[in-house]
Formats: structure tokens, C-alpha cells, sequence
């Protein structure tokens, strides 16, 4: 098992492309996206409800390593403050495959 | 104003059913249609109305009335939007006013079929009241300019700092030197996503693809799918107008936090809008019924193309405001009372 | 008893999809209609339940057999989870047995539905076998008052520490001092949350404002959804009911676990309550078709409001227990043989 | 050959939603039909068609020529994955030629639904072309055993150290002591769990059980049911395939990668495996309906019912190469061109 | 970056409002949900059916500061114990935005 | 709060029921699992279609004590080496119920 850095991020829908964007910018080797997310935050209440699609959240989960979490640290950052929603990073091991 | 066009109306299936999904929210009962069955419903009434609305265009014979009216239809969709955003540039900041503008000169399918179905009844007695194939055309063509609009009035007007970042622009740090290509397109807005956006968003591209099918499929195309299409349509607008009653009636918190001159807006913009749509139906010599669609389109607001393309190309607008009170007002407004409101107008203009 | 009943019953087509669900389930075939296609179809099915029983509920005359009727099943629906409670106490604790009687008390749509479907048949030949529109009426009334029945059992009998923790309470540090309303009323039952549950589930709303609004529309109105409401019908519940039998026989292992006392509950108490049914419906001079429904009713038992309010109001409860024996036994025996058993005796009392 | 065939068939609605759905994703468009539309969309196709497939069974008479064609089908289905294989052994290795034989061997229910479409014009002009319910069973006899015949292959010719892993197989430490039950069957092929996917995934359940169904309900359930299962079926069909032309087309990134001898295997291999339908046809003496329905059967490789065992059986295999080929290469092919083809030649060779 | 606590919750979907109300209460700043979660637990299998929807599960994700997540410690433990569910509680960093 | 381990695995959807066995045979007390999961890895791209289902990922998240954390460990690696998909091995403490 090596050490590897947990990235977990949740926007809104419509952004995932470009977070995905991002992580593929920055070289990471997998990611995982899960929609149908709701939640509260500084941008009020988000809660996906089928007509407008403009409430609907998504999380998305990066495993890589900590160089490549740190430089997507920097550039998620403009990314989180422009178009909302937040980041979250921890430690993990990678299991072995 | 003749009541019983509104008593009518609030007595049909679909607006009762929206009135439950009201009510239903507001006692916080547990009701939903959680995803994606709105979106099942939502493609289900854009395909049937757009594949009708073909079939009729097919027969119908397209003269300079109806290019006129077209035509009409682009120029209100563009236009609505400019006065729109410098009235609401007086409480709103550039970003914000824009994504409504943007919402308020395009359309809601919705509100357009529940009008579709309002002169079904007064159409049986009085053919001057069927409305054309055509109008379906229109409402394809109304649902993207103001998007297009929209997004150039906030660039035009943004702070400059957020429209272009200067390069040492310390909150980007990473993406000053990378590029808008790099890092997808956060410099500045990238056009060919907002073109795609805003002429292929889902809903775009079911109705206008469902009008060419209709155009192309004939008569004998349109029997063989007619029971899925025409037949429970009307039934399948009740279950979805139950869901929008659900989903307007709990942003009804948003709506507080927005204020009274935003809804004053919401409602009063609806009328003004719809009146342009009765003068330029007037001016062209349209019949009841295209008048009554032209001015329900004029004065509907759009809650699924344009919050769609706005969340991308002006994400600092806030959904809360412009979504609200699209879905929140101006909806139930035009379904309740707005449609027999233009229809009374109408007819007291056109006898 | 007329075995053909029984026979016929078996081949509908609905009964028959039932039974290939239970069967893919028990081969432990993948296949699954996955959330939220159910929820789709289950609020069709009341939407088109409650419509069909307004519109028909307006052309009846409401006499005092009907208002009989209605009262009748008020009463079943309250005191069929008292006695159920006192002998479920002899398996069970006060929590379980008081969501078991909760959950017996209230009625299964589908279970009506089925029974609805079985008349048709049958009324085509003898009008004493067309139910009245007022049974959805008596079906909406029997949703609620066994859930506010068992919430009240389940707090009389809990064991004191339960229902009235004293304030020192250790095992709940920083709610003591906070009071019900900070923590969302977890200290006891919060009425106001039991009676949304109760009386503002989604499906109770459902069928309550679908049948308000099939009073409502008139027969235009009806005649312009009939085709979505009425006609696919059948249709839709063979599909409901396939996913019905996957869902049940999926709970087979905890039915194992839960024992065999109460597996001769949810089979026995079914025609022991559909007894009391038809009593009723004697007594008051109903016909055979009413009578059918409101033995079904007073038969069947929940499992869609009643396990929603017991997970919030009596949360010690296990739906492995209550939701198994109603989906996967109760549910099953009445649309095979129940339904078919009690139109015979009725048959036999009635001629 | 007769154009006309092919342009009225790509003027079928159904086609045209296809070719909708293949622009929107051209275009990158956002339109999307989630996750569970479109398992909701094929239940009800194959209960349609099941169905449909019965009640006219019921009213076959099963002559010898039946016997044959159901025979003939079950060895199309078991012979064309032996020497797709081994064709397909030139440019893959064992694990992917094996899925993609097995996916080639067995059928697409929508593209029989689509054949099935296709000749209801001409049927109405010549009985001869009306295909009988028994090739809904040919159908259904024809999904599951090239599975199996993919899974035997996969096996025999697998690299050794896969199929039978060595005791001391370092690569697999905890599970060489731990037999295969223990881990849930990693070591080897659990064939009770292949047999399940083969024969009990869930297309073939809801495939053959509403067939048997159809047989069991007679002419009075059938029309109790008609409403749903056949008016609207056309329709219905129209918005999967809408579904399938975005799904088709956002594989083609896949297909690139796949590379130029896949793509001729995936075009060629259909007009050639429905040419041995044509030919047991022909033998067999159908007629051209029947004959069609074979040859479409032969020449449809599977996107559901394979990908699912083949996911468990041969989990090596790449379901970015089986998958995609038969989903945007095969399938689009056999609705659009294929099966006018295939009509075409055995006008040729019957009259 | 911030260190801040991940909390991470799996409760019966019924009783999400009700968490969510003590993630209120202990002032945090947003949280995340995700819907039609199965599992198997204490409290046995469950699979959300669609039917009863007795059996569907929630994830709730929450970060917090330590503070906050002491608290919610103590105010969730008799939640968790009367209506079921589990808590995990990790270490993260909060990306700047 | 005891400190337990935090295995998430991310695996094709038609896996879930292998990995569960995996998991149930090494003791675990509980799971939770997230269907309908897109994401990219080394075997390309994956997103659920409704129409395949063969392209539809799961998240499967478990809490555990660091023995059976290492069992599985083991357990899994032949797993995810022979149907692909990833494991993620973090810290977390279980809150008291
Ligand atoms: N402290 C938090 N913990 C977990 N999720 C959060 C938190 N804050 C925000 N979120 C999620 O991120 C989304 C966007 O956040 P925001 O941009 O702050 O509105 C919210 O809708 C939540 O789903
Ligand atoms: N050890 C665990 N790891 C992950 N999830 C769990 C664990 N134990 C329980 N769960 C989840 O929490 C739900 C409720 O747990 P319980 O109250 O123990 O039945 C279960 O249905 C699972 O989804
Ligand atoms: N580095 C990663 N971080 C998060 N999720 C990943 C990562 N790599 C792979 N995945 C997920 O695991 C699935 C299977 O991975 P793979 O077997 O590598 O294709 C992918 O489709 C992703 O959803
Ligand atoms: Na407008
Ligand atoms: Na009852
Ligand atoms: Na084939």
C-alpha cells in the first residue's frame, strides 16, 4: 500500500466537467463522481429537483498523490471560489492491486 | 374581463393538480417525484408537443403571416432581455440582472402547452382560436437568443476585474499562467461551450428535433405513435404541473430572501411582456390563438435552458434569485391567471 | 366456494406478474426496476385510483348508506390495531406490536386496486358488483387513524424510561438540557411531526387531492385525461405489481426470522378483519361490490404511509418485522386467495 | 435492391429518434435520459413484445415448421459465437474474442422490436408478411446460449495461469487457501452463477415471462392490458431509441481506439450471420415475415443480457470493445440499413 | 488549508431532516447528502425497494472545526443509538476558496 | 470513540456482490454501498448508461478494526487485480451510539 492523498470535492452538477478538467490537467490517474447529491452551504440550500437541474450537487472523489494534491490544491482553489462549492483533503493508503 | 375564462381555467386537471403540488409542499407534506422522473415527463412533453406542432406545420401553409410572426418571435426574445436587464440593474448587480434578463426573454414550455391546452375547448367552437403548427417553431426559436444576450450583457457591463483578470491576479494563482485552455475555460467565458449551451441544451434539441421528426414522419408516422404522443398528453401535464407545484412551493423561502421589488417584477413583468406579444400579433394580423401563444411565450420565463447555460457562463449569478422567481411566480402567475388574462385582452382587442 | 373465483383470479394478468416477480426473486434473478420507477408508478396508480373514484363519486347521491359506509371504515381502521395490538403483545414488545397494529389497521391501495380490477368482470354481468365511487373515499379515510392509534400504544405501553426520560438521563448527554424542539424532537414524539406523517404522507395526499380533483373537473375535464388515467391502467399496475413480487419475496429472509406466530398474524388476521368487513357492509345494505372493497380494506394492511410515520414516530421498531408481514404475506395472500375467498362468502351471505 | 424499403425505413419515427439522439451527442449536447429511464423503457419494451408474442402464440397452430424455426434458432445462437471466435482470435486475445463472440452469437430485442415495426406496413398489404408470435420465443430461445458458448471458449482457450491458477499463484495471496466459495468464486467460473445470468438475467426473465403470460391471459386479458402494452408501444419505442442514439454515439471515442478490423467485423458479421437466417428460413419454408425476424435475430448482436454475464464470467474481457461494437456499430447498422437489406434479399429469393 | 473534522453519517433516510437539524443546531457551516444508499448493519439488510422506502439509507458528509465536531459527537451518540446509524469522524483539510 | 479503519473501494456495479462476500467473509459488522457512480480509470472511462449497465460504478464504504482492515487488505487485492477498481485505506474514530 503506498500513501496517497484523498481528494473529495463537491460543486454543483454543471461544474463537474470542469473540476474533472482540472484533475486530468494536473495528471491524476482516476477519479470517481457520484450526482444526486443535495447539501447547504454559503450558497443556501441545494437540493436537486428534477425540472431546473440547477440545484443538484456532485461529489467527486480523487486518490493521488501528494505532489499532484498540492498542485491541484492551487488550482481548484479559483476554481471553488468562483463558481462554489468546497474541497476537502485527507490522508490515505492506496490498497494494493 | 370575461371570469369564467378564469374559473375555467382554474377548474382544468392540470392547473388543479399543480394547485395540490402546492399545497402539498406548503403543509411540508413528504410528497416528491424524485429524479429523474421530472426529467422523464419534461422530455416526454417537449417531444409530443414538439412532433404535433411539426405534423400541423406540415400542413399548414407557411405565407408571410406566419415568417412574420417568426420573425417577431426572435426579435421579442432579444430584445426583452436588454430593458429587462437596466430595469433590474437597479437592484441587482451586473451578473445577477443579466442571468434574469436571460430568463425572462426566453420561455417555458410548460406555460406554452398549459396555453395549447387552454384553447383546446374555445378552438372546438371557434376556429380563429387553433393556434398553428408554427408556433411551436416559434417557441424553438425564442428558447436560446436571450441566453446569447443575457451572457453579453454581463460581460459587458461586469466589474472589470471579474470579466478580465489582470495576470497577477493573486485569487487565481495557477490559472494566471495557464490559460482559458488549460484549466477549462475560468478566464473567461468560452463561447463555443455557451453557443453549445444555449442552441443544444437538452430541452433545444428534444422540441426543435421532435418538430423536424414531426415535419418529416407524415400522416400515417404520426397515427402509428399518436397514442404515446397525443393521447395521455394531457394526463402526463397533470402528474408534471403536481411536481412543479411541488419543486415552486419550496423555493418559496428564496423568494422571501429576494424581496418584494424582485417579485414585483416576476409578476408585473409577465403582462408587460405578453402585451408586446398581443401588439406584434396584432400588427401582423394573427389569429385568436397564435395572439394568445405569441404573448403567453412573450411573457413566460424559462427555468430549465437558462439556468442550465447560466450556472456555466455566469456562475456568480445566484440560481436562488433568478430560478425563484421564474418557477416560483411567473409561472403560477401565467398559468392561473396570466393565459385567460391575455385571452380576455385579446379578444376584447381582436372583436 | 366457487372455485372459478379463484381460478379466474389467478389468470389476470396483474396476479400473474406478481407471481413471475416473486419467482425471478426466488431464482435470484437480477432483475430490479430500480427507485425511483416504483415511486412513478405507485403515484400513478393513486393519482388514477383517486380521479377515477371523484369523478364517479360525483355522480352518486350521497345518501345515508353511503355516509354508513364512510363511518364504518373510520371505525374499522381505529379499532382493528387495538385488538391487534394486545395480541401481538404476546410475541412482541410494545414498539413492534404497536407498528404491527398501526400497520394492520391502515390499508394497502394496491391490495383495493386489485379487488377493483376483480369486480370488473363480474359488475359487467351484475351492477350489484360496481363498487361506488365513495369507496376511494372510504379508502382515504382508512390511511391515517391507525397510524395516530398505534403511535398512541406504542407510547402508553413503552416502558417508562422510554416515553418519559427523566431529565438526568446519562445515555442522552446535550440533549437534556436542550429541550425537544433544538434536536428536532428526539426527546419524545413530536405530535405535529406524527400528524404530517399521518395525515400528509405523499400517498395519502395524493389520493385525498386526486379525488378533490376528480370531483372537481367535471366530466370534460375527466374525458380529456381518461386517456392517460384510465385507459393504461391495468397495464401500469401488471408492471407495479411485478415489481411488488420482487420486493416481497426479496423479504423471504427476514420473514424466516421473524417466526411463525407471526406469519399466522398477517395470514389469519386478513380474513378475520375482512370479516368484520363484510359484517359491516351487511348491516348497512351495501351491495356485493362495496362490500368486496371494504372487506379488502379492512383486510389489507400498509406498507407505504404506515412505515414512513412508525420509522419517525416509533423508531424502536424493526420494519424488517411490520413491512415483511404485510408486503410479503399479507399483501400476497389477499390478491391470490383473499380477494377471490371473500367475494364468495359474500356471495353465499349476500343471495 | 429496392430503395424505397430503405428510405421509408429511415423515415420511421423510431429511426429518426435514433438519429436525433446520435446528433445530440455529435454535438456534445447535454441531453440524457438517466439512469432509471431507460430500464424502464426496455421492461416495457420486452413486456410489450412478450406479451404481444403469447397472445398471438396462443393463436398459432405449433406445425413441424415451427419446431424447425425455434430449432434452427437455438443453433444460430450456439454456432455463430464458435466461429466468430476464432475470426476474432486474429486481432484480440481469448477473454475479449470470447465476449465478443458470445455478444455476437446471442441477440438485440430492440432491433427484433425494430424488424418487427418494419414489416407492419407490408403486412397489411401481404399476409405473408406476418411474422407468427412463436418468434418472440425464437427470440428469447436465442438470448442465453451463446453465453454459455462464450464462457466455454474463454475457458478452453484461456491463457492457462488464468483458468487454473497454480496453489502457490502469488498474486492471489489469502485466496489460495481459501477455496473459491470463500471469496465469492474468484478462483474459477462459478457456473450456477453463469447459468443465472445466462438464463435468469433480468431482459430474459421479463422476456419469457410475459410471453408466457401472454399465452396464460387469453383474448380477455390482452385487451384489459392493450392500452399499455400495445398502442402506445411505437412511441414508447421512439424515446428508447432516442436513448440509444446518445448512448451509441458516446462510444464512438471506443470505437476509434477499437481500430478498423473490429469495426469490418461488426459491420460484415451481420449481413453474414443474417444470411444463415435467411438460409434456415428458406430451407424451412417461413415465410418472408418469419424469414426476416431470423435473419434480424442471427445478424443483432446483444448489448444488455451478454455485457451483464460477461461482466461476471470473463470480467478480462473489455466491455469498452464488445460492448461498444455491437452498441454503435451493429446495432445502428442492422435498424438503418440492415434489416431493408435483409427484406430486400429474401423478396429476391422467396418471389 | 484549515484542518477541519470530516464527519461522516449513514442513517435511515427518514431521519435525515432530524440529523440534520443537530448539524444546525451545533452551528456548522454546510453539509452534504447523498440518497439511495443500501447496507447492512445492526439493524440487519437494507435495500432501498422503492416501494415502502422503509429501507433506503443516507450518507451525510459534514466538515467541521474540532469544536464543533466534539459537540456533535455528544449531541449525535443518542440519535445514533435510538434510531439507528453510524458515525465516522477523520481528519481533513479544507481547501482555500 | 474507538479508532477504526475507513476501507472505500470503488468497483464495476456487477462486482458488488463478490466484494461483499469478501468483506463479509473477513468479519466485517457493516457496509454501506452508492450505486450509480461514474468515474475513469485505468480501464477507460466509465459511466452508467441505463442501457448496458456495463459501465456503472459502486462505492462501497466500510468501517472496520485495523485487524480485519488488513485481512481484507490482503483479501482484496486479487479482487480488484482480476475486475479492476480501487481501494482507499483511511483513519477514522467511530462515534459512540
Ligand atoms: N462544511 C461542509 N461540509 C460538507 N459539505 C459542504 C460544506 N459546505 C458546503 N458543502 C457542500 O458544498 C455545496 C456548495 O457549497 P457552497 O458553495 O458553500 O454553497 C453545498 O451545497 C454542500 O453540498
Ligand atoms: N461498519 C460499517 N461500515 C460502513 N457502514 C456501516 C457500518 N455499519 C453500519 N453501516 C451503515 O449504517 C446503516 C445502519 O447501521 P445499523 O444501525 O448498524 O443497522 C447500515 O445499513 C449501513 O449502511
Ligand atoms: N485515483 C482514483 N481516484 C478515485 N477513483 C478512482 C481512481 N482510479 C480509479 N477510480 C475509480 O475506480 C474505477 C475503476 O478503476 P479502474 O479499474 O482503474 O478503471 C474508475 O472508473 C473510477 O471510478
Ligand atoms: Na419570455
Ligand atoms: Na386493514
Ligand atoms: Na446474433
Amino acid at each position: 500500500m503506498k500513501n496517497v492523498k484523498r481528494i473529495e470535492l463537491v460543486v454543483d452538477s454543471h461544474h463537474v466537467d470542469r473540476v474533472v478538467g482540472v484533475l486530468l490537467a494536473a495528471g491524476v490517474n482516476g477519479y470517481t463522481v457520484l450526482r444526486n447529491a443535495s447539501g447547504w452551504g454559503d450558497r443556501g440550500d441545494r437540493h436537486p429537483d428534477g425540472i431546473t437541474g440547477a440545484f443538484e450537487n456532485c461529489l467527486i472523489l480523487c486518490a493521488c498523490d501528494e505532489a499532484k494534491a498540492e498542485k491541484l490544491g492551487e488550482l481548484l482553489a479559483p476554481v471553488l471560489k468562483k463558481y462554489g462549492g468546497v474541497g476537502l483533503v485527507s490522508d490515505a493508503r492506496w490498497m494494493m492491486r | 374581463m370575461d371570469l369564467s375564462l378564469l374559473v375555467d381555467n382554474l377548474r382544468t386537471p392540470a392547473i388543479l393538480f399543480f394547485a395540490l403540488g402546492v399545497l402539498a409542499a406548503v403543509c411540508r407534506s413528504d410528497l416528491s417525484l424524485p429524479q429523474p422522473i421530472p426529467k422523464l415527463l419534461s422530455i416526454y412533453l417537449l417531444m409530443a408537443i414538439g412532433l404535433h406542432g411539426g405534423v400541423e406545420l406540415m400542413h399548414s401553409d407557411l405565407g408571410a403571416r406566419v415568417i412574420g410572426l417568426l420573425l417577431a418571435a426572435v426579435v421579442l426574445a432579444a430584445i426583452v432581455p436588454v430593458w429587462s436587464f437596466f430595469v433590474l440593474r437597479l437592484k441587482l448587480d451586473a451578473a445577477n440582472a443579466a442571468a434574469m434578463a436571460a430568463t425572462y426573454g426566453s420561455i417555458s414550455a410548460v406555460t406554452f402547452i398549459t396555453a395549447n391546452n387552454f384553447l383546446t375547448t374555445l378552438a372546438s367552437s371557434d376556429p380563429a382560436y387553433t393556434p398553428g403548427g408554427y408556433m411551436v417553431a416559434a417557441m424553438a426559436l425564442m428558447e436560446s437568443p436571450a441566453i446569447v444576450v443575457g451572457v453579453l450583457l454581463a460581460r459587458w457591463y461586469a466589474p472589470s476585474s471579474e470579466g478580465t483578470p489582470a495576470a497577477g491576479d493573486e485569487q487565481r494563482p495557477g490559472l494566471a499562467g495557464h490559460g482559458a485552455g488549460d484549466a477549462g475555460g475560468f478566464r473567461d467565458v468560452d463561447w463555443g461551450e455557451l453557443f453549445r449551451e444555449a442552441f443544444l441544451n437538452g430541452a433545444v434539441v428534444v422540441l426543435v428535433g421532435s418538430l423536424l421528426i414531426g415535419l418529416a414522419i407524415g400522416d400515417r408516422g404520426w397515427e402509428s405513435i399518436k397514442p404515446f404522443a397525443y393521447a395521455p398528453f394531457k394526463g402526463v401535464l397533470c402528474l408534471f404541473l403536481l411536481d412543479m407545484g411541488l419543486v415552486a412551493a419550496r423555493r418559496l423561502g428564496d423568494l422571501r430572501r429576494a424581496g418584494g421589488s424582485l417579485i414585483a417584477f416576476a409578476v408585473l413583468s409577465a403582462p408587460a411582456h405578453a402585451s408586446l406579444g398581443i401588439a406584434a400579433a396584432w400588427l401582423l394580423g394573427a389569429g385568436q390563438g397564435d395572439a394568445l401563444l405569441l404573448a403567453t411565450l412573450a411573457g413566460s420565463a424559462s427555468y430549465i435552458a437558462v439556468p442550465a447555460a447560466m450556472r456555466l457562463a455566469v456562475p456568480e449569478a445566484n440560481p436562488g434569485i433568478y430560478v425563484t422567481m421564474s418557477l416560483a411566480v411567473t409561472f403560477p402567475f401565467n398559468i392561473t391567471v396570466g393565459i385567460p388574462l391575455y385571452m380576455a385582452a385579446i379578444d376584447a382587442i381582436w372583436t
